[in-house]
């Protein structure tokens, strides 16, 4: 995967980044008062989560929810400023992370990161060659410490690096091509976090997973399987220590459940409430906390289809979908409409209403012009469950009689959430028109992953198996481009393509609900799909 | 007696055998790569290529099948997929949680359902008879997860006597006390169905039993209904009860997945729910096979009692 | 030494002084009388044919589709005009889901039991006559599927097959093998033991004819008071296949599916969701085993009297 | 046509009754109607004499006898009229808590199935002490001592170890004197005895039979011996009276009605019944022409007896 | 005896079973002590012992539903016991049981007649459309009537199902008939009826019998010669009238005297203790 790079010449634009300004934020938040609830000693947070957590190794493949406990445990060397809520920073901000400050060689090939000073939770010092240490277990094969599953599940962060090196508190990341969702991708899941090489060393592969040490602002106690999972405040942090003694994540599978022990008051925070249990928690003064979270729960369509490939039918789809109608009624307002093909919270996102609002008439006309005035028959295939799928098989048929509206008779084919992951990456079948997921990252190079001509199934998430040159040209330019700014341009360019020739059907945007008991304090809903807890406290 | 035992005992053991083949193929008959389930979404051929050599998928079946028994005899169930830890570090303690949870609702089935069952054979035909019956007919028939959910909607939000979820209070996990007050609502949910099933299996054993001619003797020796009831027939109906209660714990242990499910309790139904859903077999094997194992077990101890039980077969009598 | 000293046994006659009859009733209508006997068993019966009728005659019976709703209308409770038993999450009418659902949960019910009947009995009456070797293999293998419990060996095998009505079934079937061949077997070891069948090889019957003639009568009765009473398990079991997410497919309507969908805002207040099919389910389960109740009683000759 | 006649005196001292039964009816709820099993019966028992009451399956003498002891036990069966009289009291009118202390403590039980009439689940000892501490009150060593005499009146080998025996352990004929000895423990007035015999081989109903007449000899217990054998009657019974459908169709003096039986059904019952020493007359025909007389014809089709058999 | 016309012959039958007693040890436990007798043509035969002294195995072997572990069997020059599959199903048309307890011997969920039929067809006794009136003929033979061809067996009283034990064994029209204490469970004025069944039916038809009992009056009545069996083993055998007048053995004596005859007058045991 790493050979497979992209083959865009580099550009020569030369520019630097440093991170001084968000240094200066930082600073002045860690002397902020609130320490008023941290007076009463114990202050135990319990957070029931929506499934139980894997193993808390970052680098290892894991979902949000195990992601989120690890994001309190582990650094990274980049992060995102998780304490803006979604309203004021519709799209996160880099800031510096385990390493205080990096520099980017003008080519885009060099990166140079100066890590901080700290230590990990188990006592041994953070340095570059800590940092070297894993990232070869991700992606040098040579190395000793290298994991199969650590590198199959970094693969979109280290596909371009070509070489590292470490020298005291120095690490240089060398790559092959200039690569410009690169610090995004650091600071998000999927290989960003990092263990201390003691503890991997103590523990193994296995071990670490169940006996995890990072450098965060927490730091982990114990775990009974399926009951607790229990972290401690890092009173050693190297930045903004936490107010909560403790924090403890209960995995309650069931949305019943969860919301019955909110109401006990077993736990503080839920996430993932039933739609219809919000309107009256509130009502009984439970706290709601919402967000825009890159998050996009869309349909493919597949190019190989007698119907879907034709872009008039596409449009059609497009326009006839009520998302208003699904967010409002259906979803109970957990939700937002999506516009855009990438989400919100997300540089690239550009609102198309135009493109995407409700028009039946249009649709009609659409189709009629397609040569189906009379609508024809096709399948929609998506899961019965699953991460992120809020509830796929209602929404489906919400689409199902939308659909029915313009004459579109659409089969709903619902799978379990594994073996649908598992055909979906296959390649979608020629009679299925429109194939459903949820994803999404705040690095726009997600659109690369979904819609690249290289990354066709089943070598890649491009399903509906879109080759279109013109857009692959745009984003090769973006992902080779060294000027952020000009990278945001060529991805917002992209991005018009895509929605101009309908290569999907974004329905909603998940809004990553959180019921939060009436005495939580400070917990913040970022663009992001886990949170900072640094900042949380108990009345 | 020792004859019957040992040959029960080396019938078990090769149940045993057949269950871990089965639970071996279990797993081979489910579509899908493991390595595709490991990797989830970033998943690419090279990456699963890769990851199905780490985990030996690429051998011969027959060689994985010797690798798989090779362990269980060493005690290693392999590693999980989604966790990446040893299989029985997962299900072990989890399978312990179980136990108790199962425990308590056999202790709520036997202590409930017997007398229940007993007192119904007494009064035969009466409205005590007719209504508990009915009472337990219904129980059988009511979905696990159903009851549970009305459990802890009265007895858990309405009245608050009990917490609703877990094993240990979250903040300041309790000794004895605690987990005794977090086990009341979900072994109460899990005795339901044996309960029934138990009761009227204790009803018809014991209206059997007061149909015999010693218990003609034992009237006309001018000992106490009471006395009849709890002492003799109670002890002559015993053997077949304890059967049937051996294949209640079957039924318990299937069915405290829902309950574990629906009250968050940590134990192997409820993680199993949890890596059905992620496919994760190793998890599930290991899982099915402890269920099993305790299963067989449970059923030879019961047939052990049973012969204990009654003295008739304690000594075997030369035809 | 055969029992036959221990179980002659003096009955007692009553005076009587009774006529004969010369013509008797037919076998049938005797059964029939003796399960008409059981009062509740055939309330249970009118239950279950209505209920299979109104499941028939669904379209007939409720103008609404069960798997489209308007999801403005949704959940509103009993006594919506228009719906009397309300509207679901997704707008959909409950009666209709009921209705059609009956159609799903009844099959997934019946067929597989109806289905491994045939298997299970054959397997019992050739364990069970030919004990020995042939028996003692066919009963350890039965013991190793039996060594799961139910539920979970329903569950494992829906993992495998995926989800979906038919491996539901097929998954349900192969789980219920070992109970009905169990209960064959037992019942064909007990009637081997008995006389009659002696007698029957001493005036000469052959293997297959003992098997057919003289155990499979009385082989199957009890099996089928059995396999009765195992179809209300059936429909709770399939049920709770759905909840876990490995049963019906959304959506399809199913009773398991809409108790465990209503399940998710019974705490919510919304109970009807979830005390509607539930008790549809209780109440069809109940029947399936006051009809087993009532047909021990039918198929007993013994209490076949006129 | 039954005329209940007065005990014959003779051998017997005058004194009253211990067991008088008069004008007794039960009626048992069938399918088919209410049945009389019981009809209008006049019974009477003599201080330390043997009553044998004799009669067919169906007769009702069994349910006559469980009547005494009030455990017909069936809720289909229904005294409807007389009272049974002992030593002086109406047992009818007893609580079911005072005829706890007659069973098993003033009147004894013998059932007929000798092989299941114990408690398969507890040792010989265990049941003989727990009816001994219910009537005596007294502990557990007196109790298992007056246990071990009573089975050494029934003449039991080995008693001290039996006690410790479980009923399998013991031959048919064991288990019976074990019954006896549980009849017996508490020393009762009366010892009902149904059939005692059935189901035991030939010699083991004659020791059997002989046991109950030595504890009738020295303990002087009285006896209402339930049988459907003349042979039975003759080896042991002072008086007799003889059912039949629910009725007394004769009473009187045992040999008296052994060697001149009035009524045609008695003779019947005796006659039926082949035997083994034959007068001179009878061994002159041919074992081929003999023939025995039959005096009652079975009707077409039984009917349900289950309520019979309480 | 006159040199007879033997048609059953038992010679050194000999039956155990292997038990175990302890841990390793093997005991067998033998139920039939090489035991040898004949029955003549048309004779009634009878078989005396207590419960297990071993003539019901006796009469199993007889009738070739047990192997024994050592001699032979001969009915009319045959030896049944080297018979096996469909030479001794057929070879069963000769030879029929009728059991204590016939009740039982009957299928509770088959009618009666069809049973009785099944060995009417099976042995080809006669054409098939006959069939059905050839069982009528028997019912009516051993006294009931055609009603009782469609009942079930437990409809029938004690008595009836004994006489449908025997129609059953009729049916095939066989040489011999073994009777295991055919009136143990009834009552004594059908027993009365039955033996007087069984005696024409010799009669009529020639029968050989083999009378197994404990009751020594049944085999006055119906016997000319008898054995005991004791234990396993046969401690005599003779002409009945001389069996009883003069018994050998021990157990001969304590099963007379275990006899209880009501008509006996002289040692009247009731009047002596009862005036004491």
């Amino acid at each position: 995967m790493r050979q497979r790079a992209n083959r865009l010449s580099s550009s020569k634009k030369l520019l630097t980044t440093t991170a001084v300004g968000v240094a200066v934020v930082l600073g002045l938040s860690a002397c902020a008062p609130g320490s008023a609830a941290s007076t009463s000693g114990g202050q135990t947070l319990v957070i029931g989560m929506e499934s139980e957590a894997g193993a808390l190794d970052p680098q290892s493949p894991a979902g949000w929810v195990t992601w989120r406990v690890d994001y309190q445990i582990y650094d990274t060397l980049v992060t995102e400023d998780l304490s803006k809520s979604s309203e004021e920073a519709p799209v996160t901000e880099l800031k510096p992370g385990l390493a205080s400050s990096w520099t980017v060689s003008p080519d885009g090939l060099v990166y140079t990161f100066t890590i901080r000073d700290a230590n990990f939770t188990d006592g041994t010092p953070v340095d570059a060659a800590a940092v070297e240490y894993n990232v070869r277990r991700m992606w040098d094969p040579a190395s000793p410490q290298y994991s199969p599953q650590a590198a199959g599940s970094s693969v979109y962060l280290w596909q371009n690096l070509a070489d590292v090196s470490s020298d005291g508190q120095t690490l240089t990341l060398t790559m092959a091509q200039p690569f410009s969702p690169f610090l995004r991708l650091l600071a998000g899941i999927g290989g960003g976090g990092i263990i201390s090489p003691a503890a991997l060393e103590k523990y193994g592969d296995e071990g670490i997973g169940d006996n995890p040490v990072g450098s965060g602002p927490f730091k982990f106690v114990d775990r009974v399987r399926g009951e607790r999972i229990t972290l401690e405040r890092n009173d050693d942090y190297w930045g903004d220590v936490p107010e909560l003694d403790r924090v403890v994540f209960r995995p309650l599978p069931d949305a019943s459940a969860r919301v019955a022990a909110l109401r006990s008051g077993d736990v503080d925070i839920i996430a993932v409430p039933s739609p219809d249990s919000v309107a009256g928690l509130v009502d009984e003064g439970y706290q709601l906390s919402e967000g825009t979270p890159p998050h996009v729960w869309f349909l493919r369509f597949n190019f190989d289809n007698e119907y879907t490939k034709n872009k008039l039918v596409r449009q059609a789809i497009n326009l006839a979908i009520d998302r208003e109608g699904m967010a409002e009624d259906l979803l109970q307002g957990t939700a937002n409409p999506a516009y855009d093909i990438q989400a919100p919270a997300n540089d690239a996102y550009v609102e198309r209403t135009d493109a995407y609002t409700r028009n039946l008439e249009e649709a009609k006309a659409l189709l009629a012009e397609a040569g189906y005035p009379d609508g024809f028959t096709t399948t929609l295939t998506t899961s019965t469950d699953g991460s992120g799928q809020i509830v796929p098989v209602p929404m489906a048929e919400y689409i199902q009689q939308n659909l029915a509206e313009v004459g579109i008779d659409v089969k709903i084919d619902a799978t379990e959430w594994t073996s649908y992951l598992g055909t979906y990456f296959q390649g979608t079948p020629d009679d299925v028109g429109l194939a459903q997921l949820s994803w999404g990252m705040t690095s726009p190079y997600w659109l690369y992953t979904q819609t690249s001509s290289s990354l066709i199934a089943p070598n890649g998430p491009n399903v509906g198996y879109y080759s279109n040159p013109e857009l692959d040209a745009v984003m090769g330019q973006a992902i080779s481009a060294t000027d952020d700014a000009a990278a945001t341009e060529l991805w917002k360019q992209a991005n018009e393509i895509a929605t101009e020739d309908a290569v999907f059907a974004p329905i909603v945007n998940d809004k990553a609900p959180y019921i939060l008991a009436p005495n939580v304090r400070g917990f913040v809903s970022a663009s992001e799909e886990w949170y900072d807890l640094t900042n949380v406290s108990l009345d | 007696m020792t004859a019957l035992i040992t040959r029960r005992v080396v019938s078990t053991l090769l149940v045993l055998l057949g269950v871990s083949v089965v639970v071996f193929l279990l797993v081979q008959l489910v579509p899908g790569d493991p390595a595709r389930v490991i990797l989830g979404q970033n998943a690419t051929p090279a990456a699963i290529a890769e990851v199905r050599q780490a985990l030996g998928l690429d051998k011969p079946i027959v060689v994985q099948f010797m690798d798989y028994l090779g362990g269980l005899l060493r005690g290693d169930l392999g590693t999980s997929l989604i966790v990446n830890s040893p299989v029985i570090d997962i299900v072990l303690p989890r399978f312990m949680n179980t136990l108790i949870l199962a425990g308590a609702a056999l202790i709520i089935c036997v202590g409930v359902g017997v007398p229940l069952g007993l007192l119904a054979a007494k009064k035969q035909y009466s409205v005590f008879d007719r209504a508990s019956m009915f009472i337990s007919m219904t129980g059988a028939s009511v979905p696990v997860y159903w009851m549970a959910l009305l459990l802890i909607g009265f007895f858990g939000l309405t009245l608050g006597w009990f917490p609703t979820s877990g094993m240990y209070d979250s903040r300041e996990p309790g000794g004895l006390p605690d987990l005794l007050l977090h086990l009341v609502l979900p072994a109460v949910a899990a005795a339901l169905v044996p309960l029934a099933v138990i009761a009227r299996m204790t009803r018809s054993v014991t209206l059997e039993v007061l149909e015999q001619d010693y218990v003609r003797t034992l009237r006309a020796s001018g000992l106490p209904e009471s006395t009849i009831l709890w002492r003799h027939a109670l002890r002559n109906a015993l053997p077949q009860i304890v059967t049937v209660i051996g294949l209640q714990v079957g039924y318990l242990l299937g069915g405290v997945i829902f309950v574990e499910v629906v009250f968050g309790w940590p134990g192997l139904g409820g993680q199993l729910y949890t890596s059905i859903s992620q496919r994760d077999m190793p998890t599930i094997q290991a899982g099915v096979l402890f269920i099993a194992v305790v299963f067989v077990a449970v059923n030879l101890l019961a047939d052990i009692s049973v012969g204990v039980l009654d003295p008739r077969s304690r000594k075997q009598a030369v035809a | 030494m055969t029992a036959t000293l221990q179980k002659a046994r003096r009955v007692e006659m009553p005076p009587v002084s009774g006529g004969m009859e010369h013509e008797g009733p037919s076998r049938f209508r005797l059964a029939v009388r003796a399960y008409v006997r059981d009062k509740a068993a055939v309330v249970a019966l009118i239950v279950l044919v209505l209920v299979v009728l109104a499941a028939m005659l669904a379209p007939f019976l409720t103008p609404y589709s069960p798997t489209e709703g308007s999801a403005s209308e949704r959940l509103q409770g009993i006594g919506t005009p228009g719906h009397p038993l309300g509207l679901d999450g997704q707008g959909r009418d409950v009666l209709s889901r009921i209705l059609y659902g009956g159609r799903n949960s009844l099959v997934a019910g019946v067929v597989p039991v109806v289905v491994v009947f045939p298997i299970a009995l054959t397997i019992g009456l050739l364990a069970g006559y030919a004990k020995g070797r042939v028996g003692e293999v066919l009963m350890r293998i039965l013991d190793v599927i039996f060594a799961f419990p139910l539920v979970l060996l329903a569950i494992a095998i829906a993992a495998v097959f995926g989800a979906g009505l038919g491996n539901v079934m097929i998954a349900v079937g192969i789980t219920l093998v070992p109970y009905l061949a169990r209960v064959a077997y037992t019942a064909t070891v007990q009637e081997t033991g008995k006389d009659y069948v002696e007698a029957a090889r001493a005036a000469g019957a052959t293997v297959p004819q003992i098997l057919w003639r003289e155990l499979l009568p009385n082989v199957v009765s009890p099996l089928v008071v059995y396999a009765t009473t195992l179809c209300g398990l059936t429909i709770v079991v399939t049920a709770g296949l759905s909840f876990l997410g490995i049963g019906v497919v959304p959506p399809t309507p199913d009773w398991g599916i809409m108790t465990s969908d209503g399940g998710k805002v019974l705490l919510e207040g919304y109970v009807y969701l979830a005390a509607i099919p539930g008790t549809v389910i209780l109440i069809v389960s109940l029947a399936f085993n006051l009809i087993g109740d009532g047909l021990r009683d039918a198929l007993d000759p013994r209490k076949q009297t006129s | 046509m039954t005329t209940p006649t007065p005990p014959a005196k003779t051998g017997s001292p005058a004194t009253a009754p211990v067991l008088e039964i008069r004008d007794l009816s039960v009626e048992f709820a069938t399918d088919s109607g209410t049945v009389r099993a019981v009809d209008h019966v006049d019974l009477t028992v003599e201080k330390g004499g043997i009553l044998g009451l004799v009669g067919e399956s169906g007769s009702g003498k069994s349910v006559t006898a469980l009547c005494i002891l009030g455990l017909i036990g069936s809720r289909r069966a229904k005294i409807t009229s007389g009272e049974v009289r002992f030593q002086g009291e109406d047992l009818l009118t007893k609580t079911e808590r005072q005829m706890r202390d007659v069973r098993g403590g003033r009147i004894g039980l013998v059932s007929q199935n000798a092989l299941s009439a114990l408690d398969p689940s507890f040792r010989i000892g265990d049941q003989l002490i727990e009816v001994i501490r219910l009537h005596q009150h007294v502990d557990k060593a007196t109790a298992a001592r007056i246990a071990l005499d009573s089975l050494d009146i029934v003449a039991l080998p080995d008693a001290a170890r039996r006690m410790r025996s479980y009923p399998h352990e013991l031959s048919g004929g064991q288990r019976q004197r074990v019954v006896i000895a549980i009849a017996l423990a508490c020393r009762p007035q009366l010892l009902i005895a149904d059939e005692p015999t059935t189901a035991l081989d030939a010699t083991v109903q004659q020791q059997i039979l002989d046991l109950l007449l030595d504890i009738n000899k020295n303990l002087g217990t009285s006896m209402l011996m339930v049988t459907h054998d003349f042979g039975v009657v003759a080896h042991m019974c002072t008086t007799v009276a003889v059912m039949r459908k629910g009725r007394i169709v004769e009473q009187g003096e045992a040999g008296e009605i052994i060697s001149f039986p009035r009524q045609p059904y008695t003779q019947g019952l005796m006659n039926a019944v082949p035997r083994l020493r034959l007068s001179e007359t009878e061994r002159a025909v041919p074992r081929s022409q003999r023939r025995l007389p039959v005096f009652v014809e079975e009707s077409a089709f039984a009917e349900r007896a289950d309520y019979a058999t309480v | 005896m006159q040199p007879s016309d033997t048609f059953l012959e038992v010679r050194d039958l000999h039956k155990s079973y292997p038990a175990k007693k302890g841990l390793g040890k093997h005991v067998d436990f033998v139920a039939v002590d090489e035991i040898s007798f004949e029955i003549e043509r048309g004779e009634t035969w009878g078989l005396i012992g207590e419960s297990g002294s071993g003539k019901t195995t006796t009469g199993r072997m007889v009738m070739a539903l047990e192997k024994p572990t050592g001699g032979v069997v001969t009915l009319g020059g045959v030896d049944v016991t080297r018979m096996a599959g469909t030479e001794l199903r057929r070879f069963r048309k000769r030879m029929q049981i009728v059991f204590q307890d016939s009740g039982s011997t009957f299928n509770p969920r088959r009618s009666v007649g069809d049973q009785i039929a099944f060995s009417i067809v099976r042995h080809g006794v006669v054409e098939s459309d006959r069939t059905r009136s050839r069982v009528v003929e028997l019912l009516e033979r051993v006294g009931l009537t055609e009603a009782h061809y469609d009942r079930y067996i437990h409809e029938l009283s004690g008595g009836q199902r004994q006489r449908l034990g025997i129609c059953r064994a009729l049916a095939t029209e066989p040489d011999f008939l073994l009777l295991d204490e055919p009136t143990a469970a009834l009552d004594v004025s059908v027993q009365a009826q039955i033996l007087n069944l069984l005696k024409d039916l010799q009669a009529e038809r020639g029968l050989t019998m083999l009378l197994i009992t404990h009751d020594l009056s049944l085999v006055e009545y119906m016997c000319n010669r008898a054995g005991v069996l004791d234990k396993g083993k046969l401690v005599e055998q003779g002409d009945v009238d001389d069996l009883f007048t003069h018994p050998r053995s021990a157990v001969t004596r304590t099963l007379l005297d275990a006899v209880l005859d009501p008509t006996l007058p002289a040692p009247d045991p009731t009047i002596d203790r009862s005036t004491q």
